[in-house]
């Protein structure tokens, strides 16, 4: 019986660990998430059956310490050369599940990434934060403070701006940090988060990347609030809110890594965003894969399954097709993050520019095929019993963070093309 | 709506009284619909089922095809094909799902009410309902995949039921007939229609049967959830021998309910695209990019995308009025249930289904998060017209279709 | 062609006139064009400008718009433009570049020739050449990118050349002017046409200006290669202050030009996407697939593609022919200029190209090795249309147009 | 400067040879094919200016050795693990310059596979024929008799048909093969071929795989005849015409391997058939890209390059972003030839159908990329002179071949969907 398991992965690629990675979250998936996700739209608010299935994975097996050292109790993958290959399986598991799962995973990890990674390992915060991953068996949510109401994705336009419309102030006060600023959006607000990465400035308006700053505060602290979720087409299990910082204050320390390099490795979160966006898509793709075959042999016409008729076999083939090629490059570009001796650093513009294509690339037919999935289907389509809208609708929305479509195709052109007024 | 400005289709076949019509409409429109929209969301008991009975029975926009004698809008001749378009398109503008419902309750009346089709025992059976106080919505049972079940097929596709003859006289419009099938799935209003017009098989020909929901040997299973569509509440249908009214037997008039059918949801998702059009026209207007304070629409990548919406637009409503004025006069066209003008309604709703779903797209892509957030109200629009892109024709039982009259296909 | 029958258009535009026209550009498309197509395939002298001639000159194709008095064809009304239509696409479904350099030649003559804007001076000056015996093209040169020439801009797109009012004397139609610019591309006919009809700047306000190929001061290049479009022999043309005639300033007077052009163009590439199907067609109907003698449209998976290849065809047909009413009837419309019309007319020719280079596209695949193979003669169309997608008006710019009318843009 | 060496390759995958081979054979290109191009078209029957560089690519430079053995004088790449990924540069590398030269290069070396690769060497066969190619400095063509006039793509609709439509015979008399039949389209035929592999039947009708056999026969043998080549939309370097074969008489050992090996190894055939038709797909596509960056420098519009136009760039964008995905996955596909060890056998089904299905995707791809660069350059689109509408036509062609894309859905359908009457 063919199954998502022969879809194409580039072998020479893949982590010793991910037979057992993978292993594991397929497992997890199947027995927490699949049997409950049909009900994931109506608990987009309170997370009643969508957080057991996170402390499964993140708190009781683990996975939340991914990318912590293993000698604060982390699994050690910031210091790997397959934490790019080993999260995107991971990601996929899940999201072949729920890729809002898949989401409020990875950005889970995303801040830390700051901290975590080689080479711009920050030790001092590691040890100030792992605790409160690794050592509990309770889900821990972090965040990305990013996006701006004024701005939209103007956050993410790092080439353009430069930070210059951030109006998330960071001003120091002695040996703290006093934030104050209006944030919307980032999946795991609307209460989830335990912790953040506040993008902010030291100079309002200023475009030099000394002053972008990336500074971690705990959301208990004095001064943060957390509006509650927005309600979206899909995605239930990803909150969405505003955040509010009104004089919080936190150590000086707490800034990631100081003027130029929290700029610089920002970049590197918007490639590692763009490539587990793309692993989003792919797992989601390799469930409608397998739900629609399974339509396609139970549902007949012409006196046959539907898949035996030559126009219908026509849309699957180009949906298996591109599932195929999807999954491809969505190694390529982990593997690229893995390898920055033969690729390049993780925050350079090639890297970048290249991260945001794959991804853009991986969306546009995500969204394609699941909505070739649905007209297959006919009048069964847009059945809830069957799952494949529901990634339609969660695909969708993976397709237009990030910054969207618009901002993907200027950053890929300013460096293909070496464009300068962009 | 002034049909010559902005988006112009061929003004010259709306009639006053299509405008007068619009008008109507469009009120109910603003007032039941979009002031209501945000607060009340996807509330069936308090938004969706006041505002479609005001429209359909205060406004009588669900009696419009119905005898003036019985109480209806007496609007019997064919030209009510582009009253009809007029309507839905703005009831598809206001809520696509509220369009979609009309959509079938129109098509259906317009089989046996239409002139030259006019079926007097059907109509007093009906009558009750349709020109009633009550909200009484009515779904279609179309043939196209089958799922392992023998009831036959037209033109390729299968009937979801069979119709059995119980008397022993001759067929006639009207006449007793049992319809039996079982995952039956309308069109939409499985669990909150009150009838139901199945095209099914009888005696080797297509036939069409309307079968009350109080029907004996009639259950529908419990509503299913799905995406969208939210003011049809549908279920799949289990027929046993259930008691209907035959309104015809045959090719033709079976594909002329389907040309009349793909007109009125064409005419829906003209409608939706609309809906979305403006939306996306008022985030251009207001939101800047780029952080330079730069317009939104005055940026030459996004308004590209967005004319492109809008040109879409365009081309789509003059594709739904086109079909309107053929099915408007079969005097010049040929019938409703000819096959290129099956084949031509066929084309038109792919179009404007396809083309609404790509702008409605390409607007999510503009917005961003306020492109699915459900408070800019636009992603209720791409669900509802995806459904309706899925639901009333299977994509390639559509192409076939289309090959079988342009090509002439014999074995398909 | 009977235009309620097979791709039903909105035939009651369609007037006795219209249809006699019809059948003499058919018998040509048959006797001239097609007969001699596989021996002569794209040859110049013995194939293409002959049947021109005849189309053009004999049948009267080239004058039709020109008054009776001046020995045109006195179809001086807007309703021209549904006749302009219907043998537009016949000329297209016959030769794609023969149809579009009609459509140039039409197009034009509709600035000055058509009421309200009959330019007596203009007619006289122009109506020797295109009322002659001689086989006498004409070449539009439209805005739409620039090159680093600083002729000034209209509506985003830059002129290609810049006008002088050489008199003392207020300008008029008829007026004689100077014509400047480098590197201008026509859209056709640039070495074999006999004028051209100049979009350019003239203080500050776009301008048309004829030009002769003999003006002084006016220069072609050599022709160069190009993908098809064969009966245009076309090279970039070099204009050093070389003498014409002003048919027009303003606005609306180009924008008007612009919405008949496209409107042309349109209906060139719906006739060849008739072609092409009809091309297809034979293949359906005479291969086998699967080698089980199974007959290639009967297939489903072909079949499903060769059903959308005609219904975009029917599609696009409906289109074109409203676009074309629209124009006939600027009282009901508003004028060929206004902005509604011409973001319409937009619309409609990308919608006509675009849907027409994806039905061929299809074909091919369909095809294979006919497909590309010069015998089978599709291949011709697929390059040909493709041209007039790109030469007509930029990807974007179009996109961009459209966006100005539908959203009000202000700074692009 | 960017240029076309910006896109992304799997630099683990590239054999040592690669700078090599890519160096030499963009020199040759850019010297002998790029300055005389926009001739060809006018060249298309006689080949005047085209033979010349095949001359000094394929016997000069020697390229026509690439598979056979070393001891014959070959270049050895039927025993190396980088044939797939090597032969992939190079034919990338021609096509940039002219995808036509690209596949008459790559068919050239096609009927030879089936007897110097590797595990199926037939070194009796490859030293009949290696001195025909390795022992000259003139170009050398061979190709593949398969298509036959009744049956468009039936010969490769192997899965389906298995060879019962096969209307060329051959049959035994005594030590020899006896070949009747009728071939048409062969790239490589039109006289240029003084080699055929050809697809025969040693049964009539038969569906039996032994009854297929794959039998070598010069084209100078008494009985072969070459039509005239066929005017065609473009690939004016690759001439197809009609073979006829009238008992013409071959060895008994010219049969590739016998009963039920022919077919097995021809499948063989068609995945690198499809591998190397993606690699014509990204040379054009990379030439497209840089040949559109240069024309949207030059141009103005608005004022500015037409590349600083956001209009402009968000198309750039996606034709770079479409490029880089192609080739990746044409890598890809590459390194899946070269490692069985890891992906199966060349000429196994899940081969077969998956290198279909990259074809398929990336000529789409191409020819869609091709289209929007048209777009984008407006009436400058169509030039001759900008050498991008001739990609645009040659693209479409490289599309169309193997079976084209309705045969590939059927062979990747029946492979994912184990549809089993498709």
């Amino acid at each position: 019986m063919r199954s998502i398991d022969d879809f194409t992965r580039p072998l020479e690629y893949l982590s010793p660990l991910d037979g057992y990675l993978g292993e594991i979250t397929r497992a997890w998936a199947e027995r927490e998430v699949m049997p409950l996700r049909r009900g994931f739209d109506e608990d987009w608010e309170d997370h009643e059956t969508i957080e057991p299935a996170f402390k499964s994975l993140m708190g009781e097996l683990g996975f939340q310490r991914f990318f912590f050292p293993e000698d604060m109790g982390g699994f050690g993958m910031g210091h790997s050369d397959y934490g790019g290959v080993g999260g995107f399986r991971v990601c996929e598991e899940i999201s072949r599940a729920d890729s809002a799962m898949g989401v409020a995973f990875a950005v889970m990890h995303w801040p830390l990434l700051m901290i975590c990674k080689e080479p711009h390992v920050n030790r001092r915060l590691c040890a100030e934060f792992a605790p409160m991953f690794c050592q509990t068996e309770e889900p821990v949510f972090a965040a990305n403070a990013m996006t701006e109401p004024q701005g939209g994705s103007d956050i993410e336009n790092l080439d353009l701006l430069k930070g210059s419309t951030i109006q998330t102030t960071a001003t120091l006060d002695g040996d703290q940090w006093v934030i104050n600023g209006h944030k919307l959006w980032p999946t795991n607000s609307g209460g989830a988060a335990k912790l953040f990465g506040v993008v902010c400035t030291t100079k309002p308006g200023s475009s030099d990347p000394d002053d972008f700053a990336f500074i971690f505060c705990p959301a208990d602290l004095p001064g943060v609030t957390q509006g509650k979720p927005y309600q979206k087409a899909g995605m239930a299990a990803d909150k969405n809110s505003d955040i509010w910082f009104d004089n919080v204050r936190v150590p000086v320390w707490y800034r990631a890594h100081g003027p130029g390099l929290d700029f610089l490795y920002f970049k590197e979160m918007v490639s590692w965003g763009n490539v587990l966006s793309l692993a989003f898509a792919s797992g989601a793709m390799l469930n409608i894969f397998e739900l629609l075959k399974e339509f396609c042999e139970e549902t007949t016409f012409r006196g046959k399954p539907l898949k035996e008729n030559d126009d219908v076999a026509g849309v699957l083939a180009d949906i298996a097709r591109d599932i195929e090629i999807t999954r491809i490059v969505g190694y390529q570009s982990a593997r690229m993050l893995d390898r920055p001796d033969l690729y390049g650093d993780n925050w350079s513009d090639e890297i970048v520019a290249k991260c945001r294509a794959y991804k853009c690339f991986a969306c546009d037919k995500a969204v394609e095929i699941s909505g070739k999935a649905l007209d297959i289907m006919g009048p069964r389509g847009s059945d809830r019993a069957r799952d494949i809208e529901k990634h339609w609708r969660d695909l969708k929305i993976v397709q237009l963070w990030l910054g969207g479509k618009q901002l993907a195709q200027m950053e890929v052109a300013r460096w293909f093309y070496e464009c300068e007024t962009l | 709506m002034k049909y010559q400005e902005l988006f112009p289709v061929p003004v010259e076949w709306v009639q006053e009284t299509d405008e007068q019509m619009a008008q109507t409409v469009s009120q109910w429109a603003e007032a039941e619909v979009k002031a209501g929209r945000l607060e009340h969301r996807e509330d069936y008991d308090t938004l969706l089922e006041p505002a479609m009975r005001k429209l359909m029975v205060d406004l009588g926009l669900g009696s419009m095809l119905m005898p003036d004698g019985s109480g209806g809008g007496g609007m019997t001749t064919p030209d009510a094909a582009v009253t009809a378009v007029v309507c839905l398109e703005l009831a598809g503008y206001a809520d696509t799902g509220i369009g979609f419902v009309c959509a079938n309750t129109l098509a259906l009346q317009s089989s046996f009410a239409i002139e030259p089709n006019v079926e007097a025992a059907v109509l007093e059976e009906t009558a009750p309902l349709f020109c009633s106080d009550g909200l009484n919505l009515a779904g279609l049972v179309l043939p196209g995949y089958g799922a392992g079940k023998d009831h036959g097929a037209f033109l390729g596709m299968e009937y979801q039921a069979s119709c059995k003859n119980t008397s022993d006289q001759e067929l006639h419009a009207g006449a007793e007939v049992e319809v039996t099938g079982t995952s039956v799935r309308p069109q939409c209003c499985g669990a909150n229609g009150s009838l139901f017009g199945i095209v099914c098989g009888l005696d080797g020909a297509p036939a069409l049967a309307i079968v009350p929901s109080t029907a004996e040997g009639l259950k529908a299973s419990e509503p299913f959830l799905k995406t969208g569509l939210a003011p049809s509440i549908n279920a799949d249908l289990y027929l046993d021998g259930a008691g209907g009214t035959l309104v015809f037997r045959g090719e033709e008039r079976t594909l002329g309910l389907l040309s009349w059918y793909y007109m009125a949801c064409a005419a829906v998702c003209a409608g939706s695209l609309l809906a979305s059009y403006e939306i996306l026209k008022e985030w251009g207007d207001t939101r800047v990019i780029k952080g330079k304070g730069q317009v939104f629409k005055e940026n030459p990548l996004t308004a590209a995308l967005m004319g492109e919406v809008a040109g879409r637009c365009g081309a789509i409503r003059i594709l739904v009025f086109s079909l309107a004025r053929m099915l408007a006069r079969p005097d010049l066209y040929g019938p409703a249930g000819s096959p290129h003008i099956f084949a031509t309604a066929t084309s038109v709703f792919k179009q404007a289904s396809r083309g609404a779903m790509l702008g409605i797209d390409n607007a999510m892509e503009l917005m961003a998060s306020a492109g699915y957030a459900t408070e800019w109200n636009l992603e209720r629009y791409w669900r509802d017209v995806k459904t309706i892109e899925t639901y009333v024709v299977p994509e390639t039982c559509a192409s076939v279709n289309m090959a079988r009259h342009y090509y002439g296909l014999k074995a398909l």
